[in-house]
């Protein structure tokens, strides 16, 4: 439990007089699913585009791999191998499948200032996309555009462009959204088994998935970290139950 | 170069100002809430400007002159948004610009097949004409004084019926979400048509208000056009705010660019060089003004960001 | 133009193209018909076509095209009327950046050209050519008329303006060429400004006793209408573009009594000139202006020389062009070193008759003016 | 429909070549200089599209850069028409009259003008953008009037075409030849770019930038150098256009140039190989016939403008080819 791969310091962020984020500390550590819950507007949105660099917090750090990256871009932690995905899908719409991951790999590459080579000619990339597409079970759609994919095979979509940065950690925001009990189950496997890859830090509201694959979930409550700890630990959490049931007890 | 005249280029580069930003207002206003970029905003100033110089030649009266500019502006705008516009709103910019580059070209052919090759006559009529003595001892055309006066009550007016009205209210909605206020029951097709007439309107009064002191001819809407783009995309696009601010910046860099410049070079270079490169400086201020205001603020100055 | 002269005009025209005859002369005239400035090649075109039609000669076709004032599309059409329509004459072209675009490689060409309206320095000095004839004048005739004019007048420090591009800067020189006091401001403006509002304050602060200016087009009404209402009432000198017949009545009262330069007014009295204003009148319903003047007379010199030598024979006919045998609407006229005109420049002043705004003749700048730039010409 | 599309630009390729070759041999050499032109603007367009429809880039300026293209052609051509040299000092530089060297440095000073303007330019986006670009090409516009140097607005007439070894330049189908050829090597340069590992990052982050970032990949970079590529060929189009007509003025610098160039791109179908070739053809052809009937043309090119952007949506070529832009 001492192979911290990505941690977040007392990270703050305000909106005007809206607090989005309050003293927020967070750590990943290697080979584990980290969830973090919390109810609508709680601010898990905003804390996770902090870990990703698509904003920039008021106060706090966040270390990945030991560096300092609080003052880098979302580019640049992307190279350094911080995949994210996002929690309203955000594939490139008019590109196939194969394209979509394609250019994962060629991000992760980090050289796409090749003028006249054709992308899918090369095979290296290629077969490393190809590879990603095979792990989440969408081989036999490589050459569909991802807007004529069904929502599920697009989250999965999602993931095989986040495997293909072989990112050191992954930050997935709502994989499960909008997927039938079937697909979420065969989400959940997936999911199971990139742990090993890179650890993960899941945004999820689907509880039973939460349950199943979290080592630990940390509580998000109005900005603020109420609770992190195992499934067990933080079903009987009496702030849990209070900031998820509260009007029920006191009804 | 003397307190007196750089107060009367001061007054110069206010009326220039105030007059873009009749110009403006209705840009930045139908691109708030429309989302829409209209090119042919200039040929609804030279409509205006013609409208006056035909009815004013007819009958002889500035002030009809100045009702009919309104009228035939707005129904133009009209009679363009439920033909042409309203089919652009869902586009992408793109198409807008080539839709309102094509209306460009009809209007000022159309006018130009009605009216003829050669400008019109428009003048300032005589109890509006000449000078007036400001104190000081400045001498001012009292025709600019009124341009000044008319475009500062339209720039209140138009605060008042934005933070005021219950068309302001429902405009201020538009802008911000569309379903929303069509949920609420507002005919969003007639409030677009109504915003896209008003911005029409404010455009026609402007060129008839300056046609008297210019020349009324096709094309002449288009620099105008230009500096009222120029002049939303320094305040901000959207923002009436930023329409008046950037107007009276536009409106002042030019005027005072175009007399100072040329004095400033002269004192380092030899006279007749320093005029014209002063001048040539001069000709591209404004644009050097906005590219530097984008470069560090990159929506303007009181645009969203 | 009115529609009915259109269909008139196509008519003639359609009449030309079925008589062409073995030794006829076509003519390719390319002139402004659309967009700004429109008027001017639509009157050099309508004074031309009226000589031609006049002349009742038949050997003659014309070809008219639309520039719309782009140099690159003059271009192009000149290419085509040598290309496809096998032209012998061209003509046509109202602004001198577009005759510097296409004149030298017609000429080069061989074919002749005849300005009726523009004149640029180069094309008179060092750019000359044996097959360019000018009809109108150099760019700087009215300039220096205007500055003759001035220092006749007394005037001992006028302020001058014009837009900062070549046209104005040889104005400006043009002017000082004859004029002989000081200077109270010289400034450029900028090309296509509509508002003067800061060059009339720093008139006002000069201490100037007189202004010239010249601002061709929409520029010379705005200048105009801004300055009468500036109540500064300095003697204003100007060239005959900003008061000319299509420009005057959108400028109004704001130009009575200024005194402008030109080498034709309506009111010169001569046979040719009272025949030309009559029916010029007769045919298109609106009073000639300077532009219908010079493409009268470019047609009529066009007309004398085929009447003396045949066009393939281009020395021949180059000499009949050059030895000007036509009537000139101006009066006496006839061509320098350089093929560019040696005439007079009047002084008129604006005035009203009746309800419409028009120019008479007070007095002469310049006699038998030629140009500056002669000398530098070597053919 | 890839096919449909590949098949109509190999017909609108063959036409290009048809029509002057047919013009050649009927004695026509008017329509050849309309063809070339068609080929120059087309080119001019092609060079647009890479930032326009690959890249989302809406530049109202690219007037900009085909005015240097052109400009470039005439300072080096007058100077060697007078043989006065560039400048002497630190080097020696004289004009040239040969357009392969001309073409390299109106491609270097395009691509150095675009970086510079892009690089500012690129901070902003939407309707900023459009502004920010015309704002920089108006003030070339207004440097170029009032520069007397090389002309100001008269501009310079360069009276004899620049020369390529082993081509007579003023036999117009030789000229027409060049520049056609040209053309097919920037097209064959586009697809290329199109479905290489830059464009498709390009068209990326066109539909979805922060996507992009997501992957490592930083779009301002991108779009930087598809603005400079986009300048340079728009740069080569000017050197070419002012060779054809032998005429530099700064009207080439003009908004409405820029605004043409995008009327081509849309016409002919924006992202679309062939788009802006055809769209130059469609309205070149109509300005010459629609000129010849009414001197008010200009209105019914308004309302076919109008006709296809209400009713025949992605353009020209979509309507023959079909809707969708095809990735592979």
């Amino acid at each position: 439990m001492t192979d911290v791969v990505l941690s977040c310091t007392k990270i703050s962020k305000a909106f005007g007089a809206l607090q989005a984020s309050k003293d927020v500390s967070l750590d990943l550590q290697a080979g584990e699913i980290h969830a973090l819950i919390g109810p609508n507007g709680a601010g898990k949105s905003t804390l996770i585009r902090q870990i990703s660099g698509a904003m920039k917090p008021d106060r706090g750090t966040v270390h990945f791999l030991g560096h300092d990256v609080t003052r880098l871009s979302a580019i640049e932690r992307a190279r350094l191998g911080l995949g994210r995905s996002f929690q309203i899908s955000s594939v490139i719409p008019d590109f196939t499948v194969l394209q979509n991951v394609a250019l994962a790999v060629l991000g992760d590459e980090g050289n796409s200032f090749h003028f006249f080579r054709d992308l899918l000619k090369g095979r290296p990339t290629v077969e490393r996309a190809e590879t990603c597409i095979a792990r989440v079970g969408l081989e036999d759609r490589r050459a569909v555009r991802a807007a004529d994919l069904a929502h599920g095979e697009r989250r999965r979509l999602e993931i095989a462009t986040a495997l293909a940065l072989e990112p050191r950690a992954f930050l997935l925001d709502e994989p499960m959204a909008g997927m039938g009990a079937e697909g979420a189950s065969e989400m959940t496997r997936l999911l199971d088994t990139l742990r090993h890859e890179a650890p993960i830090l899941l945004i999820e509201h689907d509880m039973d998935a939460v349950f199943a694959l979290a080592n630990r979930i940390s509580v998000l409550v109005y900005g603020e970290i109420i609770a992190t700890g195992t499934s067990d630990e933080i079903r009987s959490n009496a702030e849990v139950r209070r900031a998820y049931l509260g009007e029920e007890e006191t009804a | 170069m003397t307190i007196i005249l750089l107060i009367e280029q001061v007054l110069n580069g206010l009326q220039f100002g105030v007059m873009l930003f009749l110009m403006a207002a209705g840009l930045t206003l139908v691109f708030g809430v429309m989302g829409l970029i209209n090119l042919a905003h200039g040929s609804l100033y030279m409509v205006g400007a013609f409208a006056a110089a035909a009815v004013a030649g007819a009958t002889g009266s500035f002030l009809l002159a100045m009702a009919a500019a309104l009228g035939a502006a707005a129904i133009a705008g009209v009679i363009v948004e439920m033909l042409v516009i309203r089919r652009l709103y869902d586009r992408d910019h793109l198409d807008q610009v080539l839709a309102t580059f094509a209306l460009i070209l009809i209007f000022s052919e159309g006018t130009r097949w009605i009216f003829g090759s050669f400008p019109l006559y428009l003048n300032i009529p005589p109890y509006l004409s000449g000078p007036i003595t400001l104190p000081g001892d400045i001498q001012y055309p009292l025709y600019r004084l009124v341009i000044i006066g008319v475009g500062l009550l339209v720039a209140a007016g138009l605060f008042l019926l934005i933070s005021r009205t219950r068309l302001g209210i429902r405009i201020r909605a538009g802008e911000s979400d569309r379903e929303m206020i069509a949920a609420l029951g507002v005919n969003i097709s007639v409030l677009y048509t109504i915003v896209f007439a008003l911005g029409a309107a404010l455009a026609g009064l402007a060129g008839a208000l300056v046609g008297a002191i210019q020349s009324v001819q096709v094309g002449m809407g288009e620099p105008v056009l230009i500096l009222a783009f120029v002049v939303i995309v320094i305040g901000g696009i959207g923002s009436i705010t930023g329409a008046l601010v950037g107007s009276l910046l536009v409106g002042l860099t030019d005027t005072l660019g175009r007399t100072l410049l040329p004095v400033l070079f002269g004192t380092f270079m030899e006279a007749s060089a320093a005029t014209t490169v002063g001048a040539a400086i001069a000709s591209m201020l404004i644009y050097i003004l906005m590219a530097v205001v984008l470069i560090f603020r990159p929506t303007g100055l009181y645009g969203a960001r | 133009m009115n529609k009915l002269g259109k269909i008139a005009l196509a008519g003639v025209a359609a009449l030309w193209a079925g008589t062409a005859l073995a030794d006829g002369v076509k003519v390719g005239m390319i002139t402004t018909l659309s967009g700004g400035g429109a008027g001017l090649g639509i009157d050099v075109r309508d004074g031309f076509l009226l000589a031609v039609k006049q002349s009742g000669n038949s050997d003659i076709e014309v070809v008219v095209e639309d520039d719309q004032r782009k140099p690159e599309i003059a271009v192009q059409l000149a290419d085509k009327m040598i290309q496809s329509e096998k032209v012998d004459v061209l003509t046509g072209i109202i602004w001198s950046n577009l005759a510097m675009a296409v004149v030298p490689s017609a000429t080069a060409q061989g074919k002749f050209y005849l300005s009726p309206n523009a004149g640029p320095s180069q094309l008179a000095g060092e750019g000359c050519h044996e097959n360019y004839f000018n009809v109108a004048w150099q760019n700087d005739n009215l300039h220096e008329g205007a500055g003759a004019y001035a220092k006749d007048a007394g005037f001992k420090n006028t302020f001058i303006l014009a837009p900062n591009y070549p046209a104005g800067t040889d104005a400006l020189a043009g002017y000082k060429r004859f004029y002989e006091g000081e200077l109270a401001g010289e400034v450029y403006t900028k090309l296509g400004q509509t508002d003067y509002a800061a060059e009339i304050a720093q008139i006002r602060a000069s201490g100037a006793d007189s202004v010239f200016f010249f601002l061709p087009g929409g520029m010379g009404i705005s200048f105009l209408k801004q300055y009468s209402d500036s109540g500064i009432d300095l003697p204003v000198v100007g060239p005959a573009f900003s008061f000319d017949q299509g420009i005057l009545q959108a400028v109004g009262d704001a130009a009575l009594g200024i005194k402008n330069t030109s080498q034709w007014s309506k009111d010169i009295d001569n046979p040719a000139n009272n025949a030309f204003v009559e029916s010029f009148q007769a045919e298109y319903g609106r009073l000639p202006s300077l532009y219908a003047s010079q493409g009268f007379d470019t047609a009529n010199l066009l007309l004398s020389a085929m009447g003396k030598a045949d066009i393939d024979d281009a020395d021949a006919f180059r000499a009949a062009l050059k030895e000007a045998d036509f009537d000139s609407v101006r009066g006496d006229f006839e061509f320098g070193p350089n093929n560019h005109p040696i005439q007079d420049i009047y002084v008129r002043e604006v005035i009203k008759e009746g309800d419409v705004l028009t120019n008479k003749i007070v007095g002469v700048a310049l006699e038998d003016r030629g140009d500056a730039y002669a000398e530098k010409c070597k053919m | 429909m890839m096919r449909r599309e590949q098949i109509l630009n190999g017909a609108v390729l063959l036409g290009l070549i048809a029509v002057p070759l047919w013009a050649w041999s009927s004695g026509e050499p008017f329509i050849i200089t309309l063809a070339t032109k068609v080929a120059v603007l087309g080119l001019a367009g092609v060079g647009l599209n890479i930032a326009l429809g690959t890249g989302g880039l809406v530049s109202l300026g690219h007037a900009a850069f085909f005015g240097i293209g052109g400009y470039a052609m005439g300072i080096l051509a007058s100077h060697a028409q007078q043989y006065v040299p560039l400048f002497e000092w630190p080097l020696l530089v004289e004009g040239t009259k040969s357009m392969p060297v001309i073409w390299l440095v109106a491609i270097v000073f395009s691509g150095l003008a675009a970086l510079l303007i892009g690089a500012l330019s690129l901070r902003t986006s939407g309707v900023y953008f459009i502004m920010i670009t015309l704002a920089f090409a108006q003030m070339l516009y207004y440097f170029a009037i009032s520069w007397p140097a090389y002309g100001g607005e008269d501009g310079m007439a360069i009276y004899v075409r620049n020369s390529f070894p082993g081509l007579n330049t003023l036999d117009p189908i030789q000229f027409f030849a060049i520049t056609f050829v040209i053309l097919c090597m920037t097209l064959w340069f586009n697809a290329r770019l199109v479905r290489s590992p830059f464009g498709t990052a390009l068209a990326a982050a066109r539909q979805n930038a922060e996507r992009v970032e997501a992957v490592g990949i930083d779009p301002y970079k991108l779009r930087l150098a598809a603005f400079v590529i986009s300048g340079m060929i728009t740069g080569l189009a000017g050197a070419l256009f002012a060779d054809l007509n032998r005429f530099v003025s700064p009207t080439m610098f003009g908004w409405h140039l820029s605004g043409e160039l995008i009327v081509f791109v849309i016409l002919g179908g924006t992202g679309r190989l062939l788009g802006p070739v055809v769209g130059a053809a469609i309205f070149i052809t109509l300005e010459h016939v629609l000129g010849g009937i009414s001197e008010y043309w200009q209105i019914f090119l308004g309302v076919l403008l109008l006709g296809v952007v209400l009713v025949a949506r992605g353009g020209v070529i979509a309507v023959i080819a079909g809707k969708g832009v095809a990735h592979d």
